[in-house]
């Protein structure tokens, strides 16, 4: 296909002695001003209503629990593992960590069983060193480590931005219970979305 | 191809017996001896025929088993030939001859060079550091500094115990900080008091877009002599890029030119796949284009927005952000982050369109050219506006080669330099769009020039959504290459993606030895990667070409003469990015 | 007379209050002294130059000129215009002549002035 | 803080009065640093709109009580920082928005500062890269909260930057 | 009401002051002050004799005087500034060349 | 009547202080600000006696048009803050000083005064209103002064320019 | 003597009430503004502090009285506060000669719904209007810092410019009135508004108090992006509190105030709201007023300083003069 680039050169507009003897120019403005003046407000008014983050946000990260819809090669992983219905399904596999562009950020333990079986200690992560990339939930192999759509993470203490295991578990727990069977849209609560974008009619 | 081959300049290549060409198939390029690369290059700039007169980049890599050991490598483009040049040459005993006589552009980019690798620039005007501070002592992109710096300064933190906190994150020792006396003595470098007054303006100010430290000599009101200090977000990203993979490299891209993430992805990417010889999908292509026009009207808004607030429009910059919201809520609906989005991958991007991400697409498009009607209504003629804008800040098309201006600023100038013209990625060669040129090249202009851009980004956005539609059962990466990271479906279930996902992530992606040099329009201009690769799993050596960085240069000479005033015009005219001048 | 007694009594109860205020204000505010806390404000940067009472400039020197000698243009015509309408029945010509003498003069004066340059800045 | 020292009653309901005043007019200084700060403008837009919450952004840190560092802090912006912060008047807090910020985030290099709570003490840690507005909305919320429970200034401390014996040799 | 002779004498305690602030100041922008001084006393003087003599003329020659004060100002601080601009420096002592 | 009392000793205590201060304070800003008080002072002077325009207008054009210009001038000069006051000329002006008084109040006392009363009595002035009365001998029988004060700010205005722009025009040539 | 005492008593609560009540509405007006704002701005302002935010200044002013007071070193200290006293009490000084209203009898008492009317009124309220510029210049000066040193400079300039094009232009009215005192002035307006021969006037008084109150197109004095917070960068507190307080919101008023006064007849109008009329009348007209500065101050952008200054002496003043002529030949021609 050749190529259909234009170029275009821009006219410089001028203002008309009308114009600025009535302070047409100004007054236009002020039209636009005070147009917006009588239209809706578009705040989210936020502790008292939250726009719910699209399924695809990258919030705080969690850890989906063994609940039976893991994938196949979860259950390849498992015979290694000893990992109870309702616990994280981490393998230990450190990919996330390895995926990560800021590895220190992991810290994952993983010990053996007496019955040759591993299981995973701890698995922290330094929150505030993250990058929200999403690498290390490409990264895990078996559908574990996720990406939540909770944001509310603030903390009076750098400690209390680390994040562990238990802690992701239940979250990953809680995010699946409410959202995964959720159809992959670009948002979900499209009433909240109305104030800014007006109705929007969906094909 | 854009490249200058030999035969393009063999006409002039008997008088310079060094001069050797090395022909790669991604990077064709001419070495050059030392004492023979300034007369070398006033040759090219001067002949009529090659007119390379355009400056692009300059850059140092350090090969520390090689003798001598810096390399010099610099870019040019002609406009005759419409193709760019490679120029290399070593640096005998660290040190190289100064450009700036030829091109005034060359300037920040050899202090740069000093600053990061310590090499000498003969006859270059004021050789300071362009990033650190004065009394800094290190060279930090050599490649024998470690990337974590040297830990030799004793500061803990002040509320927290390092008892409670989690073993991996903190270190009480902390590398180098400069005192005021070390900042005082920084500033007093680069000026020379000659009027009444030095003023400060910035870095943390409401007004400098960032943290650019700008120096006024002032006599009165009036700006007699300007000088900027750069390095206030200087984050090491170039060092970065050396220690992680190209894959991981990608959310860095975000956060240098952090207002048109997307287009910084895509720019990076699309190098890193022709380095990589990895061809993405049709309908990914599509995408990135769409989305980088789209971020195109998200940064060009935010820009407005600014600069309107600078100039005293307090409410446009609301109107704006009201825009940019919306832009930012397809983005985190598509990506999943409004602004660092990382949505682009090698080989295609990250996930397939949600549902429903074209219907908002589409109601944008309509929505939009009324609230840009509104605020042009309020601006364009507005006598106020006129009178800030016109004839404030004139760039002469000749500067716009001598400083290697590009993008907006360029083309407000008359220089019809776009990227998406001359080296066309993705899918802009078969979209159809204008290119705004202005007549003077004053701020006016500039301006004119981005708000016509915008309307020209809605087009293709317009179009990519009506390809989009047709496209939808197309897959949205190639993970059928090699160097492409297969999806999560296709590990959960195949033993051999596992695999694959396995090697790539822990060695990277071991891209064949060579070099690359791609850029892309980002909204700022210009942003060009230049990787090495040295067929490890981590580039050898990434430099950024930023479009803002050689925007900025313009600056003082711009200034000089008007008065604090006229600062916030230019310096909104321009449009830098922190993130990005300094990276 | 009672008229600007008032007016005196406001000027005292203003400036009480204002006052009152600064003094309220330095009692109670917490006084938490910080290292650098009474350096100048510059953007957070050491200061080039220690002090700012440095400028001199033409600019203001003509600007306060011109507010004088205005100034002092109204004031004569502001008698003027307060027996105009007076004046006006009695002999119109009059004192519309004189003033419009006065005003050309100095009108001249402005013209000369705009002319030099005076009134505007750079 | 002078009517503060007694606990009397009457004190305390002042007290209360006081701290009800300053978390619900938490004027914050205009500093953006880098990313966050263009998400901290955000949350000042229209859309989310911290008038709200009677947060108004001020241009001169002598007028603000609140310091959002959003952003990266380099090294070299550190004892610029810790300057703004200083001029800033009592009672004042701080709150690191991003993980830059926070703990040096992404960029563990030689040229960040990895977490600006080495050089001024901060109150509210917002995690994320960059925070959404909510987020820092959510992290202001937090620190009134921290204000209503804690109803007096912080504490001065003494920061020490000195230089030590490097870990390990220097190679120039 | 008070008698005019207070306002005459309060006008020429400020008419000495102006004169003596003129004789001891060594700086001409403070000289120049102490000269509105006086031209201030004549004013007071002006208006209480307006008083006494149940007249207006005086006030309207506070009028005049309103202006030459401003053109003295204006003129003074014109040489002062030029005279700054062209050695640095307004006091008096240094001025030798303008003492005859 | 007490209240005029009150306010002329209250106003001419406060202009004397401040008049010493105008002529004693070392630093310039100081100085003009004593100024200031002082021409405040004198203004409240003239309500006092009556002169309502006249102290209006020695608000408005002395006490902040030409000390704004003292004002601007001596803020732009850095050179001009803290100039001393020498000693020495004090010897000198006391006695000086003193026979001018004297002088002053020998002419006050037994001279110029003794004219005709003029028509503008209390009465008058609070009918027509002191502006009014002002406004009409000015208009009417000082006509030709009043004419040639718009000359004088004519030449004070083209002068002071031209001294003030002086050297930017050399500069210009040079 | 007591009877003095008495008077100066009465007086003087009726000037603190008057101080006080002007306080509360500078602090409301902020609401307003930050409400209109809002509104203009598509969000809704201060909403949570207080019902739809009405408790928001009354938090602002506790925080901003228990800031801390900082100093700066370098600065000199008596002007440093004088400034911002010198920044205040002028501009609550023209409320003074404000009137808001004819006296009126409630209850048997003659309540005068303002301080004083004056032979001289409008010619004070000029000057107190010009007095505050020492404020301005003093704070920045005083401060000894780069910023407020240019920011009160450049205020200065502005003023300056402004003060003189604000006074030809009251002349008119003056002229058609031919009184100084401002209730006169209202009194000549029973019929014909003055704003009929004196548009130009009115369109340069417009002008000008954008200019004196320091709102856009005329806020170079403290335009952030270039100044950081102008003449007041230094203050903290109490002292900053004052500058706003009087610049943006007690000038305004009393400035509108002034304007309608001049051009719209005050508080004249039918009696259809029953003896409190006037008052309705003259709050309806001034809240417009002040509603239009607040509605150019959300709209357009800013001149750059030596623009404005041109803008004063090469087309306000001109404007002004040739104003006064209209208005002369109006008057004889109409009478
Ligand atoms: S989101 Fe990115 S930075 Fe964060 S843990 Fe995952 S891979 Fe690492
Ligand atoms: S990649 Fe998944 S399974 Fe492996 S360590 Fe990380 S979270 Fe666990
Ligand atoms: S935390 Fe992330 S978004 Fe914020 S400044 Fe750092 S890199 Fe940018």
């Amino acid at each position: 296909m050749d190529k259909m680039v234009k170029i275009k050169y821009l006219e410089r507009p001028k203002l008309s002695n009308t114009e600025r003897i009535f302070f047409l120019d100004f007054i236009k403005g002020m039209k636009v001003t005070i147009k917006n003046f009588f239209r809706k407000t578009i705040t989210t008014a936020y502790p008292y209503e939250k726009l719910t983050p699209p399924k695809r946000f990258r919030g705080t990260h969690a850890h989906r629990v063994r609940d039976g819809k893991e994938p196949p090669s979860f259950n390849v992983l498992l015979q290694f593992m000893e990992i109870k219905e309702g616990e994280s399904r981490c393998v230990a596999c450190y990919m996330c960590q390895q995926a990560c562009p800021v590895p220190t950020l992991f810290n994952i333990e993983a010990e053996q069983l007496p019955n040759g079986k591993k299981r995973v200690k701890r698995f922290d992560m330094n929150l505030l060193n993250c990058l929200y990339c999403g690498l290390c939930v490409d990264a895990c192999p078996v559908d574990c480590i996720i990406m939540t759509d909770s944001y509310e993470s603030a903390a009076y203490t750098r400690k209390d931005c680390t994040i562990h295991l238990d802690d992701m578990s239940e979250r990953g727990f809680d995010f699946d219970k409410r959202r995964y069977n959720e159809p992959d849209r670009i948002w979900i609560d499209d009433e909240a979305r109305e104030k800014l974008w007006g109705q929007i009619k969906w094909s | 191809m854009l490249w200058t081959k030999q035969d393009d300049i063999a006409f002039i290549g008997d008088n310079f017996e060094s001069l050797k060409f090395v022909d790669n198939e991604k990077l064709p390029y001419f070495e050059i001896n030392q004492n023979e690369l300034l007369p070398f290059l006033k040759e090219i700039k001067e002949n009529p025929n090659l007119q390379f007169k355009m400056f692009i980049d300059f850059t140092v890599a350090d090969y520390p088993l090689h003798k001598p050991r810096f390399q010099g490598v610099y870019f040019l483009y002609s406009l005759i030939l419409k193709k760019r040049i490679c120029i290399k040459t070593w640096a005998e005993n660290e040190r190289l001859p100064s450009l700036t006589g030829l091109w005034k552009g060359a300037k920040w980019a050899e202090r740069e060079a000093y600053d990061m690798f310590g090499i000498q620039f003969e006859g270059h005007e004021n050789l300071v550091r362009m990033f650190m501070w004065e009394s800094y002592q290190y060279y930090p992109l050599r490649k024998d500094f470690p990337i974590e710096g040297i830990k030799d300064t004793y500061l803990p933190s002040l509320n927290e115990k390092p008892g409670s906190m989690p073993s991996h994150d903190y270190e009480e020792y902390h590398t180098a900080i400069p005192t005021m006396e070390d900042l005082e003595e920084t500033e007093k470098k680069r000026i020379q008091k000659k009027a009444q007054i030095v003023l400060n303006w910035g870095p943390l100010h409401p007004g400098t877009h960032g943290t650019i430290w700008f120096l006024f000599d002032l006599e009165g009101e009036k700006v007699q002599n300007c000088d900027i200090i750069l390095g206030q977000l200087h984050r090491g990203v170039e060092k970065i890029a050396e220690n992680v993979t190209y894959t991981q490299f990608i959310p860095y891209t975000d956060r240098m030119d952090y207002i048109s993430a997307i287009c910084s992805n895509v720019a990076y990417v699309n190098a890193v796949e022709k380095l990589l010889n990895v061809e993405p999908t049709e309908k990914a292509k599509w995408i990135r284009t769409m989305l980088c026009e789209l971020q195109r009207i998200n940064s060009h808004l935010l820009w407005l927005g600014t600069y309107a607030l600078d100039l005293g429009a307090l409410t446009i910059f609301l109107y704006t952000f009201r825009e940019r919201e919306k832009i930012m809520d397809i983005i985190e609906g598509i990506a999943g982050i409004r602004l660092n989005s990382s949505y682009i991958r090698i080989g295609g991007v990250r996930l397939d369109l949600p549902e429903g991400a074209l219907d908002v697409i589409n109601h944008f498009i309509k929505d939009f050219p009324t609230k840009l009607e509104e605020y042009e209504t309020i601006l364009t003629k507005n006598r106020v506006w006129l009178k800030r804008n016109v004839g404030v800040g004139i760039i002469e098309e000749e500067d716009v080669y001598n400083y290697g201006l590009t993008g907006a600023v360029a083309r407000a100038s008359g220089v019809a330099y776009d990227i998406r013209m001359i080296q066309p990625t993705d899918k802009y060669d078969e979209v159809d769009f204008e290119i705004p040129l202005g007549t003077v090249g004053d701020s006016y202009d500039r301006y004119l020039v981005r708000m016509e851009e915008m309307r020209q980004s809605l087009n293709i956005v317009k179009q990519c959504v009506e390809k989009l539609e047709k496209l939808k059962d197309d897959k949205h990466i190639a993970t059928d290459n090699p160097y492409v990271l297969p999806t999560l479906d296709e590990t959960f279930i195949s033993i051999e993606s596992m695999v694959k996902d396995f090697n790539l992530r822990i060695y990277g992606e071991q891209a064949p030895e060579g070099e690359i040099y791609l850029s892309g329009e980002n909204p700022r201009g210009e942003l060009g990667f230049y990787i090495i690769s040295k067929g490890e799993g981590r580039p050898y050596r990434t430099r950024i070409r930023s479009g803002a960085f050689y925007n900025l240069q313009i600056f003082p000479e711009l200034i000089k003469g008007r008065t604090i005033a006229d600062a916030v015009v230019l310096l909104g005219s321009l449009d830098p990015v922190v993130g990005e001048t300094d990276r | 007379m009672d008229g600007y007694f008032s007016l005196v009594i406001f000027f005292i109860a203003a400036t009480i209050v204002g006052v009152a205020l600064l003094v309220i204000n330095r009692l109670i505010a917490p006084k938490v002294p910080d290292p650098l806390q009474d350096y100048p404000y510059e953007c957070g940067v050491p200061l080039y130059d220690k002090t700012a009472q440095t400028t001199l400039d033409q600019k203001y020197y003509l600007l306060g000129l011109l507010l004088v000698l205005f100034d002092l243009e109204a004031a004569f015509v502001f008698p003027w215009a307060v027996v105009y309408k007076t004046f006006v029945s009695i002999n119109a010509g009059l004192i519309f002549v004189e003033m419009f003498l006065f005003l050309t003069i100095l009108i001249f004066g402005f013209i000369y002035a705009w002319k030099k340059g005076a009134l505007s800045w750079q | 803080m002078a009517i503060m020292n007694n606990n009397g009653i009457i004190l305390t309901t002042a007290e209360e009065v006081l701290s009800w005043g300053r978390r619900n007019s938490l004027w914050p200084v205009s500093i953006g640093l880098a990313c966050c700060a263009i998400e901290m403008m955000h949350t000042a837009a229209s859309r989310f709109d911290t008038d709200r919450l009677g947060i108004i952004f001020r241009g001169s840190p002598r007028q603000s009580d609140v310091l959002i560092v959003a952003g990266t802090v380099v090294n070299k912006v550190a004892p610029m920082l810790k300057l703004i912060y200083d001029q800033m008047p009592d009672p004042k807090w701080v709150i690191s928005m991003g993980g830059c910020a926070s703990a040096g985030g992404p960029f563990p290099t030689y040229s960040t500062l990895q977490g600006v709570d080495r050089i001024i003490p901060v109150d509210v840690y917002v995690p994320g890269c960059p925070p959404t507005p909510q987020a820092l909305l959510w992290g202001i919320l937090e620190l009134q909260k921290k204000i209503k429970a804690k109803r007096e200034g912080k504490e001065f401390k003494e920061i020490p930057i000195k230089k030590a014996e490097p870990s390990f040799p220097i190679n120039k | 009401m008070i008698p005019y002779e207070y306002y005459i004498a309060l006008s020429g305690l400020l008419m000495v002051l102006g004169l003596i602030g003129i004789i001891i100041r060594r700086n001409i922008i403070a000289m120049l002050i102490s000269t509105e001084l006086m031209l201030n006393a004549v004013n007071i003087a002006f208006v209480a004799f307006d008083m006494k003599l149940h007249d207006v003329a005086g006030q309207v020659f506070v009028f005049f005087i309103l202006t030459i004060a401003a053109a003295e100002a204006a003129v003074g601080l014109g040489l002062i500034m030029a005279i700054y601009r062209l050695r640095k420096d307004v006091s008096v002592d240094t001025l030798t060349e303008l003492k005859l | 009547m007490e209240l005029t009392q009150i306010a002329f000793w209250t106003f001419s205590t406060l202009a004397v202080l401040s008049a010493i201060g105008t002529i004693f304070f070392r630093n310039l800003v100081y100085t003009v600000l004593s100024l200031i008080s002082t021409l405040i002072m004198v203004s409240g002077l003239f309500f006092t006696m009556g002169a309502e325009l006249v102290g209006a207008l020695q608000l408005l054009i002395y006490a902040v048009a030409i000390v704004v210009f003292y004002v601007l001038v001596i803020s732009t000069v850095p050179e001009f803050k803290g100039k001393a006051v020498d000693p020495k000329y004090m010897l000198l002006s006391i006695p000086v000083g003193f026979l001018i008084f004297l002088e002053l109040a020998y002419v006050s006392i037994y001279g110029v005064w003794q004219s005709n009363t003029g028509i503008f009595s209390p009465e008058v002035i609070e009918k027509i209103g002191n502006a009014k009365a002002v406004g009409t001998m000015l208009f009417t029988k000082y006509l030709f002064p009043f004419e040639v004060a718009s000359l004088i700010l004519l030449v004070a205005m083209i002068g002071a320019i031209i001294i003030g722009r002086k050297e930017e025009k050399q500069e210009a040539q040079g | 003597m007591e009877e003095l005492i008495l008077t100066s008593i009465a007086i003087g609560i009726k000037s603190v009430i008057f101080i006080i009540g002007m306080f509360l509405l500078a602090a409301y007006l902020t609401w307003i503004e930050r409400k209109f704002a809002g509104h203009v701005q598509q969000r809704p302002g201060p909403l949570h502090v207080g019902w739809h935010g009405l408790l928001q200044p009354i938090a602002d002013a506790l925080k901003v009285l228990t800031k801390e007071d900082i100093v700066p070193s370098g600065v000199d200290k008596v002007l440093f506060y004088l400034a911002s006293l010198l920044a205040f009490v002028p501009a609550i000084m023209i409320l003074a000669v404000v009137p808001f209203g004819q006296p009126v009898n409630l209850f048997g008492f003659e309540i005068k719904p303002y301080i004083t009317d004056l032979n001289v009124g409008l010619i004070l309220a000029l000057a107190f209007g010009s007095i505050s510029i020492y404020g301005v210049i003093f704070a920045g000066w005083a401060s000894n810092s780069k910023y407020p040193m240019i920011g009160g400079l450049r205020k200065a300039a502005v003023l300056i410019g402004y003060e003189v094009a604000l006074g030809f232009a009251m002349v008119g009215p003056i002229m058609q009135a031919g009184t100084f005192s401002l209730k006169g002035i209202v009194e000549a307006q029973q019929g014909l508004w003055f704003i009929i021969p004196n548009i130009l006037g009115f369109v340069v008084i417009l002008f000008a108090i954008l200019a004196e109150t320091g709102r856009t197109p005329f806020d170079v004095q403290e335009a952030e992006a270039e100044l950081v917070s102008g003449y007041n960068t230094e203050y903290s507190a109490m002292k900053f509190g004052l500058f706003p307080l009087a610049e943006w919101y007690i000038a305004t008023f009393v400035l509108s105030a002034i304007a309608v006064i001049l051009f719209f007849g005050g508080w004249n109008g039918p009696h259809i709201f029953g003896p409190i009329s006037p008052f309705v009348w003259f709050f309806l007209k001034l809240a417009m007023m002040f509603m239009f500065f607040l509605w150019v101050h959300w709209t357009l952008p800013r001149y750059r300083v030596d623009q404005i200054t041109e803008l004063a002496w090469k087309v306000m003043l001109p404007l002004s003069l040739l104003n006064i002529l209209v208005v002369a030949i109006w008057i004889m021609i109409f009478g």
